[in-house]
């Protein structure tokens, strides 16, 4: 039976991947990612999961690791933060191009330096690019279940790509919450069992990872690109499925009391849920604004954006990374980007806070909407602006 | 006692090993396990073990919790070493109709005395009654017990499972250490 | 010289793994070695490939020289990859999902790959006692980029980062002794190997891959292009390294050194340097230096060889 | 005849690039880097097969007769066979 446990959110992705049934975990401890996998190793210790622990020598190596398995048909699972995903980087682009689906979870986390622990979505920027399917969650909740659809989405032959679930360190790694946990059976009914269809067996040799010479090297980028963009299909499919299963649906775009909103606050992960309280009290205020809390990153939902925010005039758009001495946020940026070409389109006005772990509380998310109003208002948009910053 | 309708935010302070982020895991889990919601989690940084630690709990009987902020002005304030009293400013935001609780050999006349508290206040020894019951001052759940007393957030029963879960064979001296904490806490009102 | 009053066929399977078409270049040991590496190993293998000259010349797309399942990634991490294909082969045939047989995971990598950027994930993989034989094909330098040098380039060669001049006599620090890094991590088989000696070689790779947990082989592979050196020399240069003891064949198992090819009277170093490019600026006070070190290592060896012994006896 | 004649279009690319023939590099030819080729005394050969073991394209292989031949059409002319054959069975000869 399903369970309503209060149980730490790390805990709980851990606990999905042992209800995913992985083969092989490779990991390397970063804070705040650490308690995902010491449960993970706590179980494999116990007989509780069975599965092969590789206690890597780094991320690199990590990343590295879990190419190799997935190559061999075992489904694979890592996790890790920050500096970690920097180490991984060019590690992650050949699980994109080699379609290997590992699923991570990230742990969001400021970079280096100064040193930070704390939480930002620097870390989920520096691998926009990387060509793997990337997905927001809000709360422990939506960790748990989005875990569970990761390895759904990653393996479908249609899309054989690797996915990472951002989770926002310490502010969802390690908060105790209620969150309810699925049935061993019910996962099984909704995540088949992973067959990779060409991996490295004797029986049928293949040569994985060949070298791309100029003519071929553009072909394969396009068929990779094609499948990123393809793959909204089947996450659309499983997000489907895991609702009519679970009774919890999700979407590209939450849209959070949008109707009738003249003004939208776009924001990512579990800060959502703080901006959601500033809209409400702002509503009960009368005033017409709504939050559109963006879970899918990779592939870029660009319909559900330009639906969602037909009829707004003003979209603030908060990120939590800095793009240096370019156009302020990544998101916001490419939401620009995106309604661009629209006749009717909103203001966009861009913010950028919360970094290194800095609170943004719901006085300060009901700030950024009124201010990003007049500045819309007043015809004074810049780039961005820094949210909270001394002067 | 603290109002315990709708929200209630609760901060521990601590030493690091003492405990404060396992009380505050055990009492979030109870509240859960009653159907309400709530958040238990540590202050998000990098301190080891005899360093002052903070602990934070938001219990709320009706809408889930969507702040995930740290707690500024707490309803309630769970001191586990009253060492820290000296160290710390504990108090810091505390609501005006809150509640102090505090581990201490001392009474709340000696506590006042000394610190000057204008607030309702719980005292409890925990650590005598954690060496008497588990043979450590090891008062993590013994402060549950006096929270529990102070500010009635979870029924003193919803405690047993997660107790039972977190500490197995170790867990009925626990419960035990709890129990006796929640009889041996006095309150004192609000002083003025 | 090994005794070649044998006849190869006799000797060795016919299949090849590694097939013809490859681009490697005209006279390539290394490619040898990778040819008799796996006509050895057979077809229970899966081959993990760091970046460099092999994966580059045996797999431009749309081809491959490979009849063996491999995979390449990336340059450092050859060790990384395997381990994961280790542990994922071992929890796939633990949970019935694959058959119960011996596959030998090999990982392969240059020298650059080897003993500069990717030394950490193949301490890591062997400190983990991960199931797998790596194997390093060392021509001396980074030949997939055009000869730079690397920690294995031998003292007083000329490479293109480090260039013989005036005021340089080219590498003036003695290779990194990669071997010995491996066997400190106390694993059950390492190895020197060269394919001018292909049976020696061949049985090396046979037993490292077949020793559970980790194996390393270190397998000198003559590069006519790097090292300036006529390739239909290629062979005789990589005995002549043997001979003169500056690249001596011994092998390493459960701690225990044994030389596997002996050479009773080392010939002179000189007979080795004089046949390559590469060294043909040095002085001959350089040589001398050269020699004195090859000499006192190999004595090193031998001393530790009979020292050992002893113990046994 | 154009360029992109006979090479896959992005739909045609394999999973991940893949490649799922074993040993295709045999399609292509290597022969034409020679400038010199072995020619064979077979009255020398002893059939031992040692040219085999040390040829780098794996291109020696027994004829019909045992005599131990590289296929040219991947022989690259290193001169390894000849070097190496102890009987002196093999010479180089500059290609044409």
């Amino acid at each position: 039976m399903t369970q309503r446990v209060g149980i730490e959110v790390s805990r709980a992705v851990a606990i999905a991947a042992k209800l995913a049934n992985v083969d092989v975990v490779a990991a390397y401890p970063i804070t705040p990612q650490t308690h995902i996998v010491e449960d993970l190793s706590e179980m494999v210790a116990s007989g509780e999961l069975d599965a092969s622990y590789i206690p890597v020598e780094s991320e690199h190596s990590a990343m590295s690791s879990c190419l190799g398995s997935v190559a061999v048909g075992a489904r694979t699972f890592t996790a890790t933060s920050s500096q970690g995903m920097e180490l991984m980087h060019e590690v992650l682009y050949v699980a994109s191009g080699m379609r290997l689906p590992v699923v991570m979870a990230v742990a969001n986390r400021a970079l280096s330096a100064p040193i930070s622990i704390w939480g930002d979505h620097s870390d989920v920027m520096s691998v926009r690019d990387t060509g793997w399917i990337q997905i927001f969650v809000t709360n422990g909740q939506e960790a748990f279940d989005n875990i569970l659809c990761a390895f759904r989405i990653g393996e479908d032959r249609r899309a054989l790509l690797p996915v990472m679930i951002h989770l926002d360190g310490f502010q969802l790694t390690h908060v105790i919450e209620p969150i309810y946990l699925e049935e061993q059976g019910d996962v099984d009914r909704f995540l088949p069992r992973f067959e990779y269809p060409l991996p490295l067996d004797p029986d049928k040799p293949v040569t994985m990872g060949a070298f791309g010479p100029p003519d071929i090297y553009t072909e394969v980028k396009k068929a990779q690109d094609v499948v990123l963009t393809s793959s909204k299909e089947v996450i659309l499919e499983a997000w489907k499925e895991f609702g009519d299963i679970f009774g919890r649906y999700y979407s590209p775009i939450q849209c959070y009391r949008c109707e009738g909103a003249k003004v939208l606050l776009m924001t990512m992960g579990s800060f959502s849920e703080t901006a959601m309280s500033a809209v409400d009290a702002m509503r009960d205020d009368g005033h017409a604004v709504g939050l559109l809390n963006l879970r899918l990153w990779r592939p870029f939902p660009f319909a559900e954006i330009r639906q969602a925010v037909k009829d707004a005039d003003v979209l603030v758009v908060f990120d939590r990374a800095l793009s240096f001495g370019g156009p302020g946020g990544p998101v916001c940026s490419e939401v620009r980007s995106a309604l661009y070409s629209l006749d009717k389109r909103p203001k966009v006005v861009g913010f950028v806070g919360g970094l290194g772990g800095r609170v943004v509380s719901i006085a300060g998310f009901r700030e950024i909407i009124e201010r990003g109003t007049r500045i819309a208002s007043e015809g004074t948009e810049q780039e961005f602006e820094m949210f909270g910053v001394r002067e | 006692m603290t109002n315990t309708a709708g929200l209630v935010e609760i901060r521990w302070h601590g030493r690091g090993g003492q405990g404060a982020v396992t009380s505050a895991e055990l009492l979030a889990q109870a509240a859960i396990n009653e159907g309400k919601y709530a958040q238990a989690f540590p202050a998000f940084g990098a301190e080891r073990r005899g360093a002052p630690v903070v602990a934070f709990v938001r219990i709320d009987s009706d809408n889930p919790i969507r702040v995930r902020a740290e707690i500024d002005e707490p309803d309630v304030v769970v001191v586990l070493a009253s060492d820290l009293l000296r160290v710390v400013n504990v108090s810091s935001g505390l609501k005006a109709d809150g509640i102090l609780v505090i581990n201490t050999p001392k009474t709340a006349d000696e506590i006042i005395k000394e610190f000057h508290y204008k607030w309702a206040l719980a005292t409890v020894d925990a650590t005598r009654i954690a060496r008497e019951t588990l043979g450590v001052p090891i008062v993590n759940t013994a402060m549950v017990g006096a929270l529990l007393k102070a500010a009635e957030v979870t029924k003193l029963d919803s405690l047993i499972e997660p107790l039972k879960h977190r500490f197995g064979r170790l867990a009925d001296k626990n419960i035990n250490a709890m129990q006796k904490a929640y009889e041996g806490t006095t309150v004192r009102g609000k002083s003025n | 010289m090994e005794k070649y009053a044998v006849f190869v066929p006799k000797l060795i399977k016919k299949k090849e793994n590694f097939a013809p078409g490859h681009r490697a270049c005209v006279g390539c040991a290394e490619a040898l070695a990778v040819r008799q590496t796996f006509k050895a190993l057979g077809r229970d293998v899966i081959v993990v490939n760091a970046t460099g000259c092999m994966e580059v010349v045996a797999t431009p797309l749309p081809h491959t020289s490979w009849c063996l399942p491999w995979i390449h990634t990336l340059f450092e991490n050859a060790a990384a990859v395997a381990s994961g294909v280790d542990s994922g082969l071992k929890a796939l045939v633990r949970k019935g999902r694959r058959p119960d047989r011996k596959i030998s995971v090999v990982a392969i990598g240059g020298d650059g790959a080897t003993s500069d950027i990717g030394l950490q994930a193949i301490s890591g993989a062997l400190e983990r006692w991960q199931d797998f034989l790596y194997v390093c094909f060392d021509n001396e330098a980074y030949m997939n980029t055009g000869i730079q040098r690397s920690s294995a380039t031998p003292y007083g060669a000329s490479t293109t980062t480090a260039p013989a001049g005036k005021k340089s006599i080219g590498q003036v620090t003695w290779k990194k002794d990669m071997p010995g890094i491996a066997a400190a991590h106390n694993i059950p088989y390492v190895a020197t190997a060269c394919p001018s000696y292909p049976f020696d070689l061949m049985d090396k790779v046979r037993k490292g891959a077949l020793t559970p947990g980790p194996a390393y082989i270190h397998v000198l592979s003559v590069c006519p292009t790097g090292w300036r050196c006529a390739p239909e020399l290629a062979i005789k240069v990589g005995r002549l390294a043997v001979e003169t003891g500056v690249f001596p064949l011994y092998e390493v198992e459960n701690g225990r050194y044994k030389l596997t090819i002996d050479v009773p009277q080392l010939r002179p170093v000189q007979d080795y340097l004089k046949l390559q490019g590469r060294f043909r600026h040095l002085s001959e006070e350089t040589v001398k230096e050269i020699q004195d070190r090859v000499s006192k290592d190999y004595a090193k060896l031998k001393e530790k060889i009979e020292c050992m012994q002893k113990q046994d006896r | 005849m154009t360029e992109s004649e006979g090479k896959p279009t992005w739909q045609q690319i394999e999973i991940g690039a893949i490649i799922t023939e074993p040993g295709s590099a045999r399609q292509y030819q290597t022969g034409d880097w020679r400038t010199q080729r072995p020619t064979y005394v077979h009255e020398r050969c002893i059939k031992c097969g040692l040219c085999s073991i040390y040829c780098p394209e794996g291109c020696i292989e027994p004829n019909e007769e045992g005599y131990f031949e590289a296929d040219l059409f991947y022989c690259k002319g290193c001169g390894i066979c000849a070097r190496e054959c102890w009987t002196k069975a093999i010479n180089m000869v500059e290609e044409e």
